[in-house]
């Protein structure tokens, strides 16, 4: 069920350089899985028009909350970055489809990479893989030192791989060297971040099963404005489109052209 | 007693308010969200003959108190619509606005020919304004003449009524205004989008993949209701307003300018849940304002103090 | 090494902003604010031939992210404008743009005739598209031959470059553009305000005095620079673009799409100290953005990796 | 000397129905006099596009501080209305031309008449008047009760008459009738308020010295757009208009139309 509910902010703190960690409290939580997203109203009636798309990255079903790691990049996310404890915020969702849990098996091993501000949906998946008796190993990149975060909360959950673009902390580089460079081994893999890193991935692992959570300008979020869309794969003609917004953000990797 | 129900050629609205077309697909996401019975009708997304993927995206960028989008028409082409969409929507007791769209005139016709006959098909909303695909419609809704031509073909094919959607990009919108009625037009629809677009600071390249795409939003709505006012006065189709509508107080504004229902757009976006809030203030609002009805505030802008030209029965 | 100079017909500039016309009066009030020496020119409020009082208020109405505007070409007339205002802004380092206006190609050639001929006018605006007078300029900016025929006439009889002012309330900006280019234009300024009009919710009038007025600001950026991009590409001549800029990256968003200079109207009232903090900021956006001129963002959105067109001698 | 500046909110309080007092502090305040204006920025980067134009109503110099009364009627003032002690809010002043004090010589006997929101600038207008060594007398007039503010502190300056539209308050009326019936008498009149108001003082009162202060739309607040003209008398063509936010906001009566 998709609701619109004005959440209550329990918690916001700057967790790394411009990176954010807000926790709301809403009836959202209740059905929230990992990789759906919300689309939040920032910035009240005076705030921009178009909602912004942001990941759900954990969820506490009992206390009814859940919490988005976001990035303060431009006009909407400095506002809801601005927000103080016990203000509302109008926020909708859950939307979309999540990282299918049931594609990793008890005992199995699950690969989870993510990029920047693609890593936040991966923490409440490892979280749940975990609980499920699956084995993570985490892979995270980042531009530099300063906007590293999570690193202590994913080491938790199992083997965590740091790297960044500038050598700042961790190996330097991108995510998909230090996979090759270590030879990780997985059964599925499951990643989040920018599109260059996700064609990597998929053109590194042909053979694996994987899936990928894509990101691309919304306007609805929730499947009536065909603004998200992207190709299927052998459809040249478009006719077997897919929108990120309501058939994703995540997809088989294979299923639509990166 | 309602004081929202209004009739137009083809549609007994049981209130004026509607979802304009492309901002609300086929209704099939929006049914999650609330019961689409409450709707005045429901403007589908643009059919064309063949199936359109539309344009590379971005496909939308935000502007100050407004939006671009060019979608391009992506649309499953009207067999698949009069296949899967239009049956799905005839649970719902609630007339249907087909949006027609084409690159040439036989196109039109065809499509016109073919949704018309849908069971819940009510009314045709010809789209000779679309910004966002080359050789796209644009060229129908620019040129009086051809857009006359046009109405006059759809028409003869249509098993129902027609309004003919209008482009804010032109010079003289009345001109364009009387030559559909002069095509036989049975109505209006306005506006659609301007043309803009924007660059991006870092590349210098447009932001949308399209390069330029259709302005939306509150930042339109004083064109918007500058066109309906100057339209309204001069034809005597009745007009679906829109651009920018946000509120019951917009819905209102519309009708003092001289719109007989409205259409909303892009404040679906904004909030999912707008066009049932709308049609649940209205009432409120107008009782407020000292209306019994809604056609009380018709075209008062301009024929402030004549009795509404419209009674109910 | 200045990073903003900017050369045009008639105009030396020590950087590319200048207030537009209509939104800095003579400069009288906003040289009480800053000191009027560091703006890159001044288009001075529209003259005419006789003094004109203008619309009854209310003449400005706000919009989303925009405002209406009617004042109705109010000025003292051309003579009192060369008696009074030109000879005090002589104290000024700072190329004057006189905006031209009037109701008949006689006016225009008159008020062109004589102020081109004041000695601190380096150039004209012609403004062929203030939409808030009856029978006042904006038919010549809406026709291309008639726009043709004027810049042509006002060409014969200036002493300074025409520039001449375009109206967005077109069909084919494109085809005005090349009209003034064939008129024998120096220059383009574009964008002049979008017809738009607001109504009260209470009274059901239009809250202008004027009933429709000229909508600028934010909104209306989209439009302005869709147009300025469209034009630059088909056109030689330079532009000077402006339309809801407010900050130093609107101003090379506008340079992207084509124009060599810009002009800042609307956001001088939001705040006032807005040109002298945009002409500070420019040179450090500049080199955030790794460009040593401002010139070498003119068209780079559509001439992206061409070398610019402009050199520096 | 005109001023932009970030002025800090010192004190909001609502003192009557949705009619606030903003204290701020400012550089404003050393240069201020009773009726000028002041151009406000509201709801920062994300608020509206123009200024709104709020009168003076009263100063305090050697605090740096002066006070606007306002009324939250619309997007504007209701975001002045929002804000809380310690922010900054961005004005532009002081703007215009205030009452002539000048005008009225000590001993002498004022009349000050308001009408609604036109009220907040006679209040500094009567202290300095006072100061002066001129007998004031107010005739205030609101639209209701609830609506009634300052009564206490006009009293304090001088006799206070009240009037209310719907009679809930003081006399029932226009403030013109308690003046013809309280046969007040004056040697100078200062007003401000509806045009209505204006107008009926400036026919009901016509070999008397009045100065009205005069209300439109504005733009600019400067004097640079035309925004806010007004016609001057006995000249039809309006070569002689008069700006009210730069010439004005106060007129001599039967110097401009009304
Ligand atoms: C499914 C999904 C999940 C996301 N999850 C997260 C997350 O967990 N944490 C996080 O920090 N970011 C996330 N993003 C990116 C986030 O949506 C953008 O950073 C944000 O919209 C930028 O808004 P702004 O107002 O700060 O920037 P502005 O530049 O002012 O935004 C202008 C417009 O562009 C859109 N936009 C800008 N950047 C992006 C982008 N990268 N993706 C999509 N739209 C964009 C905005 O939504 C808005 O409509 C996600 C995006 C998607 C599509
Ligand atoms: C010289 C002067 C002094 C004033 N002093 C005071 C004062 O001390 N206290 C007070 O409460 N009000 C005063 N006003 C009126 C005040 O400016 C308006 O109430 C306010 O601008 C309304 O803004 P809003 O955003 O609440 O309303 P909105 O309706 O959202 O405003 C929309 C636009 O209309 C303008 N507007 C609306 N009403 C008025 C009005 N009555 N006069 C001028 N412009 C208006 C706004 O400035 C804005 O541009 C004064 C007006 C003027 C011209
Ligand atoms: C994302 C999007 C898609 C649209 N698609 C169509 C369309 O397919 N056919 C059409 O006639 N208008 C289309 N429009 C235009 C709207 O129906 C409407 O005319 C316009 O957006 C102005 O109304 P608004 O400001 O309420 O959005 C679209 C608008 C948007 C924002
Ligand atoms: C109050 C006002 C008065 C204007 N007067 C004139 C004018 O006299 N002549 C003219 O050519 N343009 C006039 N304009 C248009 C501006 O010069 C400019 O083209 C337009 O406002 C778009 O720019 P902006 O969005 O930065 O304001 C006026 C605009 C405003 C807001
Ligand atoms: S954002 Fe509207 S369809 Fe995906
Ligand atoms: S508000 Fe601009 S001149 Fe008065």
């Amino acid at each position: 069920m998709i609701l619109k509910e004005d959440c209550r902010v329990i918690e916001q703190i700057e967790i790394a350089d411009s990176i954010y960690k807000l926790t709301v409290e809403g009836d959202i939580a209740l059905t929230a899985e990992p990789g759906q997203f919300v689309h939040v109203k920032t910035g009240g009636r005076e705030g921009p028009l178009l909602r912004r798309p942001i990941s759900i990255s954990s969820i506490n079903r009992e206390a009814r909350q859940f919490t988005m790691i976001f990035r303060a990049a431009g006009r909407g996310t400095f506002l809801l970055a601005s927000l103080l404890n016990g203000m509302a915020v109008d926020i909708l969702g859950p939307l979309g489809n999540g990282y299918p849990l049931s594609e990793a098996w008890p005992g199995s091993t699950a690969l989870l990479v993510g990029g920047g501000i693609g890593i936040p949906p991966l923490y409440e998946l490892s979280r749940q893989l975990t609980l499920q008796g699956v084995k993570v190993t985490h892979v995270l990149g980042f531009q530099t030192a300063s906007v590293v975060f999570y690193e202590q909360e994913f080491s938790a959950l199992g083997k965590t791989y740091i790297t960044t673009v500038d050598g700042t902390y961790g190996e330097k580089g991108y995510v998909t060297d230090t996979i090759f460079k270590e030879q990780i081994d997985f059964d599925t893999l499951f990643a989040c971040g920018p599109i260059q890193m996700l064609k990597a991935l998929e053109t590194g692992f042909p053979n694996k099963k994987a899936f990928l959570s894509l990101e691309e300008r919304m306007g609805c979020g929730v499947g009536a404005c065909f603004a998200c869309v992207c190709k299927v794969h052998g459809d040249p003609d478009g006719r077997l489109y897919k929108k990120i917004c309501s058939d994703g953000p995540v997809f088989r990797a294979g299923e639509v052209v990166l | 007693m309602s004081m929202l129900d209004v009739t137009l050629p083809g549609l007994s609205l049981k209130n004026p308010v509607m979802p304009a077309s492309g901002c609300f697909g086929f209704g099939r996401e929006f049914s999650q969200l609330y019961d689409l019975n409450i709707l005045g009708a429901i403007m589908i997304k643009a059919a064309t003959a063949e199936p359109r993927f539309g344009n590379p995206t971005p496909r939308v960028a935000e502007t100050p108190s407004g939006m671009l989008n060019a979608i391009g028409l992506q649309n499953p082409g009207f067999k698949e619509i009069m296949a899967q969409e239009l049956p799905w929507l005839e649970q719902f007791n609630v007339p249907i606005i087909a949006n027609v769209a084409g690159s040439t005139e036989e196109e039109y016709v065809e499509v016109a020919r073919n949704i018309s006959r849908a069971k819940n098909v009510s009314a045709l909303e010809l789209n000779v304004s679309c910004p966002n695909v080359k050789e796209g419609g644009i060229a129908f809704g620019t040129d009086p003449l051809t857009c006359q031509e046009l109405t006059r073909k759809v028409k003869a094919v249509s098993a129902v009524p027609v309004y003919v959607k209008l482009s804010p990009n032109v010079t003289n919108i009345v001109d364009i205004a009387l030559a559909a009625e002069a095509g036989g037009a049975d109505g209006l629809t306005m506006i659609n989008t301007l043309l803009g677009m924007r660059l991006d600071l870092a590349t210098a390249k447009p932001v949308l993949g399209n390069t330029t795409g259709g302005l939306s939003g509150p930042a339109v709505k004083p064109v918007a209701l500058r066109m309906v006012y100057e339209v309204s006065m001069k034809t005597t189709l009745p007009i679906i307003g829109m651009g920018g509508i946000h509120s019951a107080a917009d819905v209102i504004e519309f009708f003092y300018a001289g719109a007989s229902a409205v259409a909303i757009g892009t404040a679906n976006f904004t909030d999912p849940f707008l066009c049932p809030g709308i049609i649940e203030e209205l009432p409120v609002l107008l009782k407020q304002l000292g209306y019994e009805h809604i056609l009380e505030c018709k075209g008062r802008s301009w024929n402030h103090g004549r009795k509404p030209a419209y009674h109910r029965a």
